[in-house]
């Protein structure tokens, strides 16, 4: 580990371990990686003050090559240890890092709880809709039929809407990114940085030996601009080859439209302070086979400030100081009823 | 007044019992504290039914709380009651058979009535408390609850209200029996009820009314004598387990200057060390209720990581739940205090009951080669005593720590001679600091000689390392699957909780001598009952010792020396055998298991018997 | 057990076991059991096809004083072993009691998988936003602030909506009901057996020891009219004192008219198929203390025709025995490549 | 051809290593289905880097498998190898040490260029097959690369895919050196790559360049002659551990005519069997992938509960947290198998390595008095007898029952000759029918000699009742707090457990006399290397005897005496000491452990030297 004095300005170069990085070649998570790595010097953070915490699963190595503090946990807690991190050491800066099987298989639980104390941490949820490093089972995020080891017949297990289930456990802060698109993924980590308060966010990410191209509409040339949907704050939800798309609220359902037929100011304006908005985009989830399905957006769907789990706990013990004075022992330790033998 | 006699005694058994409305705990507790306070030796077993609330009037809602105070040293809270206080036929049914012959009985004939008497299921027409079937005690009935009115009439309170209070007429008489002063009592429903004056006023008119009646009755009454007992001379306060927990928690965090982080769900008997702590908050005490024991457990060993010491608790089942993340902290060796208040099992069990069953599960519940320290309190206060040590051993000794306690010695109450902070021993954390040579690399797992690696925390700069469950090379931390090193760790964690005996006192006899024909060795809250029990033998002119072990893993380096050194070896516990398991595949001796497991304790006599048993 | 022979209609009474009921007096419990009770005769089956499933609290007590079969299980596991239950045995009619703490906290992952995999069973969880069984310690759904034992100054989680969450894990029956409306509920029991697929009722329940008067103002004459908002298909949302209010959307927003000012025409008519509106509804859930908050909804916010796991399982089942025929253990010990020696 | 000699060999021992891609795993398993189709006694040892693909080229990333086949009858897959295939100088590097003295390299030239030499570390300008340093071995360097792209030019395929057919090469020569036919390889290609005609025509076109390399080349070269195996008469077919448990579970559902319902969570190295039963969906099997292991063991609860033999399993950490569940089924008295296919541990420990510390977690780690069987598979095909077993203890005794496996047993592979349906025993479920008398009521605790309770299940009229965690009325199955009755039922599950000694064969010594100086007890996948070891020193007339343990709960019953008839008896096991425990607090008697705690197996010298260290 070299000292790197913090005067000089870290680079990513100095987030990077001597532990020689294990995913397969190919694989996306080397992506993320890469983006994380670049994206910590811009937070203004020293490296001590970094915690990543992970479960267990391929994506889960990843604290292995964060030059901070870092715990690989078990499989599915990430999310409770970082609790208990951040509940008792506000100061520092604490990352999760999980997989679709560890944050909404086994650690589900811990997900949802986190979200609704909404302790000030960043969730990366790498989404490869597999189980990797068991090789190859299906995971709650797989789709209806897709052929796994484990589902030989195809998965009948009707998959979560990641994005769905945050928001309903009462997340503050959620969106989605993709391995394979390095400047929004790091605009998106700079902004879950940012907010005060649990950030969500969902990378698509390739596992390229059990699950290749499970992302590939919404990356690949082709098919991409009619596929995807980018989201930005105040303006008009338009996508499309030529941007000659657009979604207009019908009722209470979203459509397509075409721009030649509908005036852009006719669209729904993005508002990521909306919840109302918020709950019915995160519903952009059918399948792309789809006649007339909606794109599936990426970018923030939601933040909201609410005060976090840590800070309501600081202010009840101050509270309790003052109301009654710094503990002491001895005086608790006595109690109230005592008596004398001599 | 009509006193039948004016009985000297040593100590009296007083069995409270009533519905689980009738306030009989709060009655037990205010006598208990009264006598305390008098200098009495007190121990006392409360015992309440599963139910919140079971159906007023019935077998399941009865609500016992035993006491026993004497001017002798109390170690149980006694095998049977002299006085047997019953607000209603179905606490009288419930616990006629724990009254000694010739032993009053002080009957609330007011919940003999029909109903009542159904709900207890005595035969149609059927009144003990007054077909004469309890001829072979001294049996006293009083309507408490007319008298209870009668006391209250025009104090505009509503007859619910007014009702409230009839433990208050009991709690008054027996004071007079006993001579007691009402004061402590008066001075808890002062606070008890500071924003409503008027119920003040109403109980402790009540309260008054109760003990008058001892004066003033015709009915022939028994007065007693307890004088005080020849305790060690100091201040002494009355203290119950769970409180002894919180309380040792909250100072062992205060003498090692690291922030207590308290991360439980609530489970009975469990859930009342998480009720004591919240309410101490302004000694920095975090309490975290998490969603389940796991984020418990996992949440514990975050705030351990980040400097702080992580405390979970629960019980059997959800210290089932928490077993994969002990094995994680086993590997991150962090220091880490699992709590177990002991209840009935196996599964939900007896949740109420208490057993001493989850010791295998404590040593040997978890996968692969997983060793963390166990240690047991043997008494309320001791309680505090042992998780005390149980927070040093696992702050200097960098390892999860597992403490057993168990319902019998949560709930208990007895007087407690308790020590300063200033005496409390030294806990010293070992940080580590970056004291790096230039190109140096920072070891995460080098060890002392203990075998004890240094904590690193998150905010020392320089110190940025990785831990995990995966296996470790020694030293450096990194992730080896080099079958020597695999090998070598198992040995190296092994020993680190092995040595733990170097740093701990060596096993004594509580009493009787170090060697000879009989020892009866214990753990947990077996400890009264067995030191009564060897006591009273003792005055028989039985020879017998008694050791009790609270370091049940490692084991006191002299322990298999003390066992040899006896011909027999009896091993009572409230299971099928846990600890004689243990000792007889480490030291190859025979011991004899004594087993009860009826989710309560054992009594005395019924461990004198045994133990004549072996001796003749 | 008293030996009914099912030609004669089984009536409530035949429901009843022989075991004391065993709740605090008062307990909002009785009242469910006794609407359960008298409901089941109604459901057209057999008392042996039916099967209550339940955790561990006060609420899950409940299997015991049905006459039925029935299991009281562990803490926060009955939706798990129902689902290992039902998908073996799709002919029974598989009922899950269960409370805020033993459905939210501890069980809240099994929760979540069994909606998204909308085995055909019920969930009534009785919400009375306290731990009952071990004494008063906050719950998932206590309000902020809430004083309990566990939480003397106050509780400092942010409660879940547990209809927003259920609705996030892709259920797809969601209703809520309470204990002081024998009707609504008996109605809402009807409504959640004809479902096929995980029905989701969340039933408001009093514990009066621990958490009295939690719904009062959805159940006291005073105030319930204005609080309580009444779910009817096709009907637009109205409710207040003499039906003077109703409910519009202006934009994303649901806000609270008058009816003197706003005709019922242009008011949210109510469709609990249609996914928008019920993401919607759900959100209301303010708190109501809150100037111009919106009222409690009652009734069925949503449902949806879903495929049913074990249906699916069934189906792959008897594919796989069309195609390789029913199985052969000998051709299976033996398998493909085997060798003789003589 | 230029053949070095044409000896005759009884086993040779030859392992392949390589890259995670060059697959290894599938070249070894098809010359080892070859082979045993040629009549040898084969046990092989599969050894994958925990990552799913480590970077190429690195040592992290060496897969090897070993495999052991001879005319004579083969129990380990060999202590070290005759012949070594390395596809690269990683390979090499890690392998070397498991190579004997003179014995034969084939080395892949093409994985020792520079780059290789880097990743695999070896210094600067170091090439171990070119300087010489492997003298002291018969070093033979192919470029198995070129050789095969030559084989394949103008197939049309593209080099990604002509280089995956390397190992196809290899495994021609190694045919070839041992005179095995290729028709088996041939077959299994053909029916791989059906739908890709061009793939079979490219592998089998490289296969038999291999082939023919042998016969051409002018390397000086052995060709062996290893018998075929005087085995026992009959049909036999290769098999691996996880296949094996998989087939017994579906084998038992059948036999005792019940639904298997297999709930599990993914983990190494258990996953296979998932992956096993989810193909055979046609014999009404349903496996039930859960989102963690608490549901899996619940959901296969409610199935028992259903009527259906619940199956689940997993390793060590997912077994931790399946502790509490386990012990609700012990109250329910339900049928339930939990495998556990052993892991290194503690907690994520070794995920890919073999260990037996789980043994003391199996009989101990539950809440309470807690007591389920315990049974353990000894090698790859007696995981299907043993699994098999397992149900019908489980099922004939209404009890949970733990099936012990590793990941040894689990992925290595032997020959079997395997049972008919017709011949496996019968498994009967006794179903509670409603034959009650009017007014009558149902005793769904009610027992029969066996102490077993029916099994009755929801659909069968009159029968309805209530089951739970909450300990029990015998009989009625009414909760109960009665404390005889708890210590009645404690009492009576135990004994219905160790009633199952009565219904299991009496242990047998698997090798050697009933008696004498030394018996080597075993359990698990330690019996072919304990097993080779005895037999070897019997022929150097050393006096050992072998006995392996399959029922660990409860202990055979004639288990104490037989272990009392030798002067000595070592326990070898690879943990740091479980079963020995069990024993010395069973049968005090002193056994010796000799543990290793490596990740891997014992190997027969090991235990040679151990037992010769014993007896001189
Ligand atoms: C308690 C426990 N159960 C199961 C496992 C096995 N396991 C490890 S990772 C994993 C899932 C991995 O999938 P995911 O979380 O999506 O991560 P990925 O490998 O896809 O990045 C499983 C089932 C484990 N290590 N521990
Ligand atoms: C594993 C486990 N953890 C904790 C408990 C203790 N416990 C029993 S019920 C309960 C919560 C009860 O609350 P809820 O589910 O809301 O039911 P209610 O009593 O309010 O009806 C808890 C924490 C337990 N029995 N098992
Ligand atoms: S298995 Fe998939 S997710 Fe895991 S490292 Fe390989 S490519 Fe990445
Ligand atoms: S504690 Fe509350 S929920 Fe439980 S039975 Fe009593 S009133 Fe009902
Ligand atoms: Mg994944
Ligand atoms: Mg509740």
């Amino acid at each position: 580990m070299d000292q790197t004095t913090e005067t000089q300005k870290l680079t990513a170069k100095d987030f990077v371990t001597d532990q020689e990085v294990r995913w397969c070649p190919g694989c996306g998570d080397y992506s993320i990686l890469k983006q994380v790595q670049s994206v910590m010097p811009e937070l203004g953070l020293k490296r001590e003050e970094i915690v990543f915490i992970s479960g267990i699963g391929c994506s889960s190595r990843f604290p292995y090559y964060m030059e901070t503090y870092g715990m690989h946990s078990i499989h599915g807690r990430a999310t409770a240890v970082a609790t208990g991190l951040k509940a008792t050491r506000p100061d520092l800066s604490v990352w999760i890092i999980t997989g679709d099987g560890d944050s909404l298989s086994i650690g589900g639980n811990h997900l949802i709880h986190l979200l609704r104390r909404n302790l000030d941490v960043n969730i990366l949820l790498f989404n490869n809709e597999i189980y990797g490093l068991t090789k190859g089972q299906y995971s709650p995020t797989s789709r209806p039929g897709q052929v796994s080891k484990s589902s030989p017949m195809g998965v009948i297990d009707h998959p979560f809407n990641p994005l769905a289930l945050c928001l309903g456990a009462s997340g503050t802060f959620i969106a989605r990114s993709m391995d394979r698109d390095p400047v929004h993924l790091r605009n998106i980590l700079l902004r879950s940085h940012k907010h005060k308060g649990t950030s969500l966010v969902e990378i698509y990410q390739n596992c390229n030996v059990f699950n290749d191209g499970a992302f590939e509409i919404y990356t690949e040339k082709a098919t991409r601009k009619n596929e995807t949907l980018f989201l930005e704050n105040a303006k008009p939800l338009i996508f499309g080859d030529n941007n000659n798309l657009g979604i207009r609220l019908d009722g209470f359902t979203p459509r397509v439209v075409n721009l030649s037929e509908v005036s852009a100011n006719d669209l729904w304006i993005h508002d990521d302070r909306d919840l109302g908005k918020a709950t019915l985009l995160v519903r952009f989830f059918e399948d792309p086979a789809k006649e007339g399905h909606l794109p599936r957006p990426f970018g923030v769907f939601y933040e909201e400030d609410r005060s976090c789990y840590e800070d309501l706990m600081e202010k009840q013990v101050r509270l309790a100081k003052t109301q009654k004075g710094e503990g002491d022992l001895d005086a608790l330790i006595r109690g109230k009823n005592t008596w004398e033998i001599n | 007044m009509a006193i039948l006699t004016e009985e000297k005694k040593d100590s009296v058994v007083i069995l409270f019992a009533g519905d689980s409305g009738d306030g009989i705990q709060l009655t037990g507790t205010q006598f208990t504290n009264t006598t305390a306070l008098y200098g009495n030796d007190v121990s006392t077993f409360p015992n309440f039914p599963a139910e919140i609330r079971a159906p007023q009037g019935t077998l399941a809602g009865v609500s016992g709380f035993q006491l026993h105070f004497g001017g002798v040293e109390i170690d149980s809270p006694g095998d049977s009651s002299d006085v047997l206080v019953v607000m209603n036929a179905a606490a009288l049914k419930a616990s006629i058979h724990e009254l000694k012959n010739g032993g009053t009985i002080i009957a609330n004939s007011d919940g003999f009535d029909s109903k009542n008497l159904r709900l207890a299921k005595y035969p149609d027409g059927v009144n003990p408390i007054t077909d004469g079937s309890l001829a072979g005690y001294h049996l006293i009935t009083i309507d408490v609850t007319k008298m209870t009115r009668n006391a209250l009439s025009g104090s505009g309170l509503g007859t619910k209200e007014t009702d409230r209070s009839k433990n208050m007429f009991v709690l008054g008489l027996i004071c007079w029996m006993y001579n007691r002063s009402l004061d402590p009592t008066i001075e808890f429903l002062q606070e008890q009820f500071k924003k409503r004056p008027e119920l003040i006023e109403a109980n402790v008119k009540v309260l008054h009314a109760g003990y008058n009646f001892g004066d003033t009755t015709e009915t022939p009454m028994a007065r007693y004598e307890v004088k005080a007992a020849q305790l060690p001379a100091g201040t002494y306060r009355s203290i119950t387990g769970n409180q002894g927990t919180a309380l040792g928690l909250i100072a062992a965090a205060r003498k090692s200057n690291l922030d207590l982080f308290y991360a439980t769900y609530p489970i009975t008997p469990a859930s009342d060390i998480l009720h004591e702590l919240s309410k101490h908050k302004n000694f920095g005490v975090k309490t975290f209720q998490a969603e389940d024991e796991i984020a418990a457990v996992t949440s514990a060993i975050g705030a351990s990581f980040g400097g702080n010491i992580g405390v979970t608790a629960s019980s059997g089942p959800g210290i089932a739940l928490k077993t994969e993340a002990i094995g994680l902290a086993v590997m991150l060796e962090l220091p880490l205090v699992i709590i177990n208040v002991q209840r009935g099992g196996p599964s939900t069990g007896l949740p109420t009951k208490t057993e001493q069953a989850d010791l295998l599960q404590a040593l040997y519940g978890r996968n692969g080669e997983c060793p963390v320290a166990v240690i047991a309190a043997a008494t309320a206060h001791d309680a505090f005593e042992t998780v005390y040590e149980a927070c040093r051993i696992a702050i200097e000794h960098m390892t999860p720590v597992i403490f057993l306690s168990d319902g019998y010695i949560a709930n208990g109450a007895e007087p407690w001679r308790f020590p300063t902070a200033a005496n409390l021993p030294s806990i010293t954390p070992r940080f580590a600091k970056n004291d790096l040579r230039a190109g140096e690399k920072f070891m995460p797992y080098g060890r002392d000689e203990k075998l004890v690696r240094k904590w690193a925390i998150p905010g020392t700069k320089g110190l940025e390392h990785r831990v995990g469950g995966l296996e470790k090379e020694d030293g450096t931390g990194n992730i080896s699957y080099d079958p020597d090193n695999h090998e070598h760790m198992i040995k190296t964690r092994e020993s680190k909780v092995a040595r733990i005996a170097d740093f701990v006192p060596e096993q004594k006899t509580d009493s009787g001598a170090p060697q000879g024909k009989l020892l009866v060795l214990g753990w947990g809250s077996t400890y009264g009952a067995i030191r009564t029990a060897c006591r009273e033998l003792r005055k028989e002119g039985v020879e017998v010792s008694h050791a009790h072990v609270r370091y049940l893993n490692p084991l006191p380096k002299n322990l298999g020396a003390l066992i040899k050194s006896f011909d027999h070896v009896l091993i009572p516990e409230m299971n099928n055998g846990q600890l004689v398991k243990v000792l007889r595949d480490e030291f190859m001796v025979d011991c004899i298991p004594f087993n009860k497991i009826k989710g309560i304790p054992f009594t005395a006599t019924e461990l004198k018997e045994k133990i004549k048993s072996i001796l003749k």
